[in-house]
């Protein structure tokens, strides 16, 4: 099949992270290796901690991150990324794509 | 008082305020862009702080504003410290942490709407009370940071964790706290402002007044409106998780800070309008720059009750029913 | 009247749409972000609710006052009746009630235009035609709502369904859709910008003044700049979906709308102003407040016909036509 | 693998739903024990019922709703999703994912 | 099972887009026979070109386009959008989905 | 000088900046929304776009006028033309064809910031300025895309390639790149609005002045505030990318074209106001037009070059220094 020369399989991982750790997680991701990113700004959300409201006055405020990469990145992505879920909120999934080259 | 309440009631800021409540009440699709609200707030600020220092630069800082600045901290110091002692046997201690915070330092949208309802009155204010909300901003922020600290140190010597073990977890350093604190958006454009109003001058105060002074109370209206919805939807949102002691100590407590700072204000012989003002920071929980810092600093924290307590009681208590209430108090003792 | 139509056009404000238009046509990538253009349309009824509130605590009543709304009930009543006769044969009926609503309802915008072409040519006005604005925002709503359960439930028997099942579907209770239209932002932030206007008077208005007056053109030319770019954009997407029926329907419209109110004011003995401010309500389209119901509430109707035909033609015919045709009108028989 | 620990497969759930059902749609997945969603506010779109631009006016907005759910919950979410999108526009789309436990 | 009968498999494709040619792409999309597309406005990004921080004064923004379409749509849509990634920046993913009909 | 460099230092407009690079380099969280720091760039287009063209409609073109837009055509041409002779052999070609346009065209922001510090220190200038600027804006771009084509051409010979293959690729005609830099939002805004307030002449501009004039200040003071953080975030950002001989580019050329410019106005002797702004519009470099044709029309080229030396190097360079530095200067020649 054509699509075989021009993309390749990749891990595709979106966050949803603390407004207050995002630039931290930005700048592991660099010293990972990781190629690119981008961030959706302001994301509204419901989980464990409730729904949150403040968001007009700036305050609880989530951004959405989403990344491709290679499958050996994921394990020192995700690695890097849980402490931060676990003491400020979010979440993260992972799930399978093709790159399309360029 | 009476009058006064009734006064307050038919300013438009604030009938902007009760309308924005009953409209997130009757769950009304009406919606401020949070980019407008966010510019609202950050004019507020701009504006309060360029208005406070050019009226320092005019007066200096007399005897009587030094002692306005020491009942601020004296406030500082002691609204968290027994808002803790108070909460720590009813909530989880991380949560009487935040909320110690909460009501330690200050809301500059009560402060504002209180200089207003003041220049309303004809009742003067210093300058200088600016740089005591500013003062009042955070120290409690910083003392609360601390026990929760010491908390979490306890509670992981408690489940026999290695101590050490916290301090792996990321943000958890002092050093970052603080820095957060003191480079929080809000607090820091506070102080610009301050310092630049107070540099400027009268030749600033000139140049700024159309779009500082002449839109502000335009400004404020609509912001209130859109803090009415807020407060309407904090309520609906978190009607579970707010028990009646929390509701209670976030409607009684704005009446002893405020009867505390009254004191002080009294020992110190205040004028009426400095002391209104001190009563009121005294009396305003933080719900912008302290969740600002909390949500960072004591993560284990649930908005759901510092952040409630704030918006949606305190708040609204002070802009409708306090502001006046505290102004009559001062009517009556001052004479 | 050429020369009020020269006049119309040498106006900052009109030029700004008309700029506005001409950018989206050349497809510049100028663009006022949402929440800049949404802060403005919040302003903009703030800034008309609170002047026409003032004014009416300022006047009162009278009984000119109540003529006029009793016109504006009526034109309210008969526009949407007789524009839903025109329409079910030549229309599907879904868009034919879609579009009564629409010619029912009016634009603020448009009224705003109007006041301000009124103020240059230095012609009075009253207060309580903000209130004929609000009375005519929602009976055709109301009405197009229930043509559309009729055609719905009609379909539904013909179809052989059970009639009973539309009733499971989401969104359907006529209450639901009543709670909608009251509770529309930007209705009731009119409504209570009234309010507020009214009760707060003068004292009110003085403070509000700087903010809701004295730059009330300038934001109307920038809201009218994104207007233009709307206009021009919307044309372009919704080409195809607009017969020539359809285009003649949202050109000729108005003028008929017109011409009928202008007949009830000068039945009901109204002043110029006030006869021109029904004109003008008359010959407006809603293109916020209806498509934010009937979206909702009619969601089988395409806004490619009915929010084209409304912002598309009848909006910029009435801004840059209309307006000044109507006034000329008026000025010929009111002599 | 490491990764079989640290993480569980779960259903990736995105929908574009319009403004006015948001609320309600968001109030029964609640009812319907999902533990959690992020919005992103203010999408545009096109789809059957074309382009829609009175965006900047408030009006013919759309949000997406992601959420990370159980496979079970998969069809009771689409279920009561599904009215919604047939009366009032939109679309839903289920993919597979791992969710990276914190 | 009953989610065969209430969905159909769809590639899922995600570009990330320079906003200078979006509405080209939006246009070629149309010609494609595309039944529908979603576009979340102003999203941040790092890649090959590094950090754009132009966005507040409206430079260097990218934009998302989500789409939903039939597996052969797929090759024809990633030709055609191949050229403007390497010109002007950005990614694309395209990844296996359920479309819930409606 | 001294004391011109004192007087701009305490100017609470530059304050607000110095206060906004402070913030960003100690990396604090505020921020102003996006959709705010768009509404302020478009509002002060339309601003110093309306001033002009009434200013212009009062006095008409002199022959001092038509000498300063010579002047400015001159320099419009001059300088791309030198800095892409200097910046060829040092940077990559596309590089080079960027930076010559983003300093071939000029700083809106820069300008009026010029314009209230003239205004300050009581010294006249002319409104066709305004259109001085104008014309200044595009001939740089096109002579950088002509540039870059050549390049890409050249570049498309040597590495073999059938010369004709880059034509297929999307966005390369040069007429798709003519409407770009014609119809881009920024230019097409301050253009109309040029023409609005010429055709509305004196009586627009008092309808308009409470906007545009008023609260103008402060306007620019929040405007200018958010560029200050933005100039601390692109430095922090870009630093890797930024030689040692591109940042003294970026800080020794508004000094070499602000005195060629000087020449032509001492030349063509243009009044002491026309000269410091042509000055300054020769000095100020391009960070939001000429980048939005550039990253389309010579996407080759790094933004961390082009972008980063005009906003985060030139632009502060001229608000802080070089404003006063040439205003001294004239002041010292023109005596
Ligand atoms: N199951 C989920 N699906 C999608 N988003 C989620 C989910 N759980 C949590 N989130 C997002 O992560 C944020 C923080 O979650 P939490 O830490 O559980 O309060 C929420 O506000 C949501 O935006
Ligand atoms: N195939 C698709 N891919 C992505 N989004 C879609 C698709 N179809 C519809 N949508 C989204 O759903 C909205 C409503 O679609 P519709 O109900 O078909 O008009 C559109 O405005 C799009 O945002
Ligand atoms: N690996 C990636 N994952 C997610 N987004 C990416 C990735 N690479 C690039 N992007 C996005 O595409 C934009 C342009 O990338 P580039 O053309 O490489 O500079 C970036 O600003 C990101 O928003
Ligand atoms: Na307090
Ligand atoms: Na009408
Ligand atoms: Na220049």
């Amino acid at each position: 099949m054509n699509a075989v020369m021009t993309s390749k399989p990749v891990k595709r991982i979106e966050m949803v992270l603390n407004q207050d750790v995002i630039e931290e997680i930005a700048q592991k991701l660099d010293t990972l290796g990781v190629s690119g990113y981008t961030v959706i700004r302001e994301v509204l959300g419901r989980g464990e901690r409730g729904l949150r409201s403040g968001v007009s006055l700036g305050v609880f405020q989530y951004h959405l991150l989403l990344l491709a990469c290679e499958d050996v990145q994921v394990e020192p992505i995700t690695e890097m990324v849980r402490p931060y879920l676990k003491r400020f909120g979010g979440m993260c999934l992972v799930s399978d794509a093709q790159w399309v080259i360029r | 008082m009476e009058f006064s309440l009734l006064k307050n009631l038919i300013d438009p800021v604030i009938l902007f305020f009760v309308f924005g409540v009953f409209a997130g009440a009757i769950r009304s699709n009406l919606e401020i862009p949070p980019a407008i609200a966010k510019f609202f707030s950050l004019y507020l600020l701009i504006a309060i702080g360029l208005k406070g220092g050019a009226a320092l630069a005019a007066t200096g800082l007399s005897q009587t504003a030094w002692l306005a600045l020491l009942g601020a901290l004296i406030m500082a110091a002691l609204v968290p410290a027994y808002s803790f002692l108070i909460l720590r046997s009813r909530i989880n201690p991380y949560d009487a942490a935040a909320v110690a915070a909460t009501y330690g330092s200050v809301s500059a949208v009560t402060f504002i709407t209180a200089q207003q309802f003041l220049s309303r009155n004809d009742l003067d204010f210093g300058g200088h009370m600016t740089v005591a909300m500013v003062l009042m901003e955070s120290p409690a922020i910083i003392m609360a940071v601390l026990l929760a600290s010491l908390v979490r140190s306890q509670e992981a010597k408690r489940t026999s964790l290695a101590a050490g073990a916290t301090h792996t977890e990321p943000g958890l350093s002092l050093k970052k706290v603080l820095h957060e604190a003191f480079t929080d958006g809000a607090h820091l454009l506070l102080i610009g402002s301050l310092v630049i109003g107070f540099v400027t001058g009268a030749e600033g105060k000139k140049i700024m007044e159309p779009f500082v002074v002449d839109i502000f109370k335009g400004i404020l209206a609509f912001f209130l409106l859109e803090m009415g919805l807020l407060v309407a939807r904090q309520l609906r949102e978190s009607r579970k998780g707010i028990s009646l002691f929390v509701m209670g100590f976030a409607l009684v407590m704005p009446l002893v800070n405020a009867a505390v700072a009254m004191g002080f204000a009294w020992l110190f012989g205040l004028p009426k309008g400095d002391a209104m003002l001190l009563m009121v920071l005294a009396a305003s929980a933080s719900y912008i720059v302290v969740p600002a810092i909390v949500r960072y600093a004591i993560p284990e924290a649930r908005p759901g009750i510092y952040f409630t307590m704030a918006l949606g009681f305190t708040f609204p208590f002070n802009i409708v029913v306090g502001i006046p209430l505290y102004f009559a108090t001062i009517g009556l003792i001052w004479g």
